[in-house]
């Protein structure tokens, strides 16, 4: 059910782990489903992420959307990283299967929260971020059955 | 491959495909047509029907063929509900069915019935008690499974019966999991009606059984034909019919000898991983559980991505985690007995068969142990 | 023996065997599952479904899979009538469906539906101008068989498809005779539903589909699991949805060389048994008609003796005779065409394989000949 | 579904055919099924059913029943004869599926049809026999669904 780009980061997630001191922590679940995703970022001080670390309880697709995610923002500006979407982060991956799709939304929701972190330590605002909610409803779309 | 999910589905037994073969291409006859080849499928349906209620001490005019488990579960219900509609609209059930139940009861109960909806205690098992006292002089059927899928517990079926009897309330079992693995004996329980499926006892898909006790007043499902004695419409689906037969067969031959077996081995592994990995607990009761049945909680992970990491070692398992279903809720039957929701999240099925061996078992125990170990270590709730 | 009741059943073609055993006791893993075994079972499961909606010109998504026929025709009506309930309570259909249809009808009409049975004429034909005329506001749904099981008729599917969607109506039709053996595309046709039976197209036993065209409110009929986008519960009958799939491939594959050796062989053996049997007729509409069907009614004499008759010279047939239903009622459809009660006991069935042969053809006709008079000089009704 | 006996009876069926200026001719009609069956009986001064003839319209149960009902009561006395219900008929065949009872109870009537034709012919009563009624309504019990 899972492309090979998701396998390959679901067998070998990168950046596992967490960052001691980190600039920005983020925590965010996904109530319907339990699953939980905390998002560790290192931002130097031209405002560009040096490090990117998660941890992950979650399905296939949370940890491979978590690793993705991870490496797509490293090396990026603050402004860059908001436009990673869950939609980047899926298409990076070759597609989600459409159950999993809400996965990758806990993976762009994770990036926000530790970014709001790390406006929050340092006291500024980043346009265009708003405060995550910890609750991630689900966009698909309901049958009539 | 070591398959490990026998409680999903099963392999059809190569005898079981022998005995089916002849009946595609060859006495492929129409069994309710009057000429000779007709009759050979006659023949071998009526074979199988007698094989079946044998194995259940029932006559074969009690044995209705359906599609399957999901089918002979709805029939029960909805038919029960309709015929008995004038004596009451209160059906008694457990929180722990199978879908094929609990979504039958939400239709009912869209149109006019109340459903009581036993609880189980934490290994699974419900109480007479509640169930004495959840009877009401409208309650029409109580329907409680036999064994559950998921956890593998063996409810009390006799006495629930004899409570049945008792109150003059029909009884409906699903045992759509313990048929052919755990004797069973219609009259002795006190069984009216009982689902059954071919696939779990290594028969083919697509083709069940649903018991109905002469007497029990019973409407059709499917309309139609006059198959089945005018009951269940459609082309006899002789192949099946002969498959599920024949399976039957050997599983009354097999039982024995295949339950010792198992239980051997289901213990040996549940010794293993309780005995060497910490933050765990076996799901559903110790000895009042199907033969195969292993269902284990890991703290701190979820199930799907166990079974991906067990299926890239070529185990085959299965999980009562929301996220391999694709519902987001997790397992009905876990919350059940008590467990929150992230425990019910890491929860590992293996359902073992005959061919189980206590190598396979060694190499699982070795796999759980180290996928367990790398996603704890990936885990946010896990600090070690 | 000369097999000539392929409209009761057909042989499973070798080919369609052969596609479907890996799927038994090699690929047996459960299409739901994650695990790689199970995906291989979605695979084989997703590419039947993509074969069979391309046979119709559908999408693949627009295909549900039955136990067969009977199934997806309660299916159909079933869920339709509780689905739009709200707009109105009214069904059009035609007296000569198949009991599939007709005894749901009878059971929606139980539960407050009302049921407008179109009449057909002498050829088996509905009017056209009838079915305008019976549509009302509360008209919920058309269901008109594609082409009938007995006397072979081919309705004007397309014309009522059209005039179903001028009025808003939906339209299933029971194609369960017709799909396979004579080309339709659903969109053309503008048919809403359809049901078929693989065993009817030398596919297996005990699977089926229902189409249902996105956008058509459906509830389920089978609760359960979330099989078939959670419309259809049980677990997939994978050797059996492989084998329709197979069936469906090889069917399209010679409909053309089968249409036209059956219709070739069939207006042959029509011809002399017209010509050389005297007081008989052709039931059922001359050309538009399926190609394998031939049925006729011999004055004086009755099915079932017929039948047996046949069978002792290796020939199997049917017939619409009350006496081979076990019902005491001669063919619904025999009287709807306006044949007399022992007109219509006097019908013989014979529906032609790809296998068919031009000797068979004149065996056949020699041997009825034979039995019809051995028959008369027994009946109180022939005086010659 | 037939027993041998039925099978033999219904494919080598005896005293097929009509007797000419016979002592009694008696023709009854299942109306539910639509078959007819003719009995022809020919009775001696001693009241000896000296021969007995049918004919038939219905399906194998019914030819093979009319086949062996003449035979049995062929040389009874009429007494004797009466005593050939449809029971002594589908005994003497083996059995019959349970649909095809009612096939038996045409032959038995038939016999009395043409009993009773006799016995008007001849202007007598003949104990225990009753008008037979035309129509023969089938005594299978019909279960609840
Ligand atoms: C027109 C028609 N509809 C429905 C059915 C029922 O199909 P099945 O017997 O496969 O359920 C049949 C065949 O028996 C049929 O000929
Ligand atoms: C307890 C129970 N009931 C019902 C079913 C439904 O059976 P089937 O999938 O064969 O329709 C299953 C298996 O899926 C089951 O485990
Ligand atoms: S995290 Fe639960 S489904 Fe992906
Ligand atoms: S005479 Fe009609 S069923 Fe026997």
């Amino acid at each position: 059910m899972y492309s090979e780009k998701v396998m390959d980061h679901f067998q070998n997630p990168r950046n596992v782990g967490e960052i001691e001191d980190a600039s920005g922590v983020g925590t965010v679940g996904n109530a319907k489903c339990g699953d939980i995703m905390r998002m560790f970022l290192d931002i130097d001080e031209n405002g560009i992420i040096r490090e990117a670390k998660f941890k992950t309880f979650g399905c296939g697709a949370a940890v491979a959307t978590s690793s993705m995610a991870t490496e797509l923002v490293k090396g990026k500006t603050i402004q860059e990283a908001l436009q990673v979407t869950n939609k980047a982060v899926m298409e990076a991956l070759d597609g989600l299967p459409p159950v999993k799709v809400h996965c990758s939304l806990l993976a762009e929701e994770a990036i926000h929260a530790a970014l709001w972190d790390y406006a929050e330590k340092n006291h500024i605002t980043i346009e265009g971020l708003q405060k995550p909610k910890n609750d991630i409803s689900e966009g698909e779309e309901e049958e009539d059955y | 491959m070591i398959y490990l999910d026998n409680a999903a589905t099963t392999k059809t037994a190569p005898e079981v495909v022998d005995a089916m073969l002849p009946y595609f291409s060859e006495y492929y006859g129409n069994a309710s047509t009057i000429y000779s080849l007709g009759a050979e499928s006659k023949k071998a349906m009526d074979h199988a029907r007698r094989t079946i209620a044998d194995s259940l001490g029932a006559k074969p005019e009690e044995i209705y063929f359906t599609a399957g488990g999901s089918e002979s579960d709805n029939w029960a219900l909805k038919a029960t509900a309709e015929a008995y509609a004038s004596k009451g609209k209160h059906i008694i059930t457990t929180k722990i069915e199978h879908h094929a139940i609990l979504h039958t009861c939400e239709y009912l109960e869209k149109r006019g019935f109340e459903i009581t909806y036993l609880n189980v205690d934490r290994d699974g098992l419900i109480s007479l008690d509640e169930l004495k006292a959840a009877i009401r002089p409208d309650t029409i059927l109580i329907s409680v499974m036999f064994a559950n899928n998921e956890i593998g517990t063996i409810e009390p079926i006799a006495e629930i019966g004899e409570i049945a009897k008792e109150h003059g309330v029909l009884f409906h079992t699903d045992a759509v999991q313990a048929y052919a693995q755990v004797p069973i004996n219609v009259d002795e329980m006190h069984i009216d009606m009982l689902s059954a499926s071919g696939h779990k006892l290594n028969g083919p898909k697509g083709i069940g059984f649903l018991y109905i006790r002469k007497g029990v007043k019973i409407r059709s499902f499917v309309h139609g034909g006059a198959q089945e004695r005018s009951r269940r419409a459609g082309t006899e689906n002789i192949p099946g019919i002969v498959g599920l037969g024949a399976a039957v067969e050997r599983a009354m031959r097999i039982m024995d000898s295949k339950t010792r077996k198992e239980i051997e081995l289901r213990d040996y592994l549940i010794g293993r991983l309780e005995n060497e990995i910490p933050h765990c607990w076996l799901n559903g009761h110790r000895t009042k559980r199907l033969p195969n049945n292993i269902n284990f909680s890991f703290l701190f992970i979820e199930g799907e991505s166990m079974l991906i990491m067990l299926d890239m070692k070529g185990i085959c398992a299965s999980s009562g985690s929301a996220c391999t279903s694709g519902s987001l809720d997790p397992s009905h039957v876990l919350l059940a007995i008590g467990l929150k929701h992230e425990e019910a999240h890491g929860s590992l099925r293996l359902t073992l068969s005959e061919d189980s061996t206590k190598e396979e078992m060694d190499i699982v125990a070795e796999e759980v142990k180290k996928i367990v170990q790398r996603l704890r270590d990936m885990s946010p709730l896990y600090e070690d």
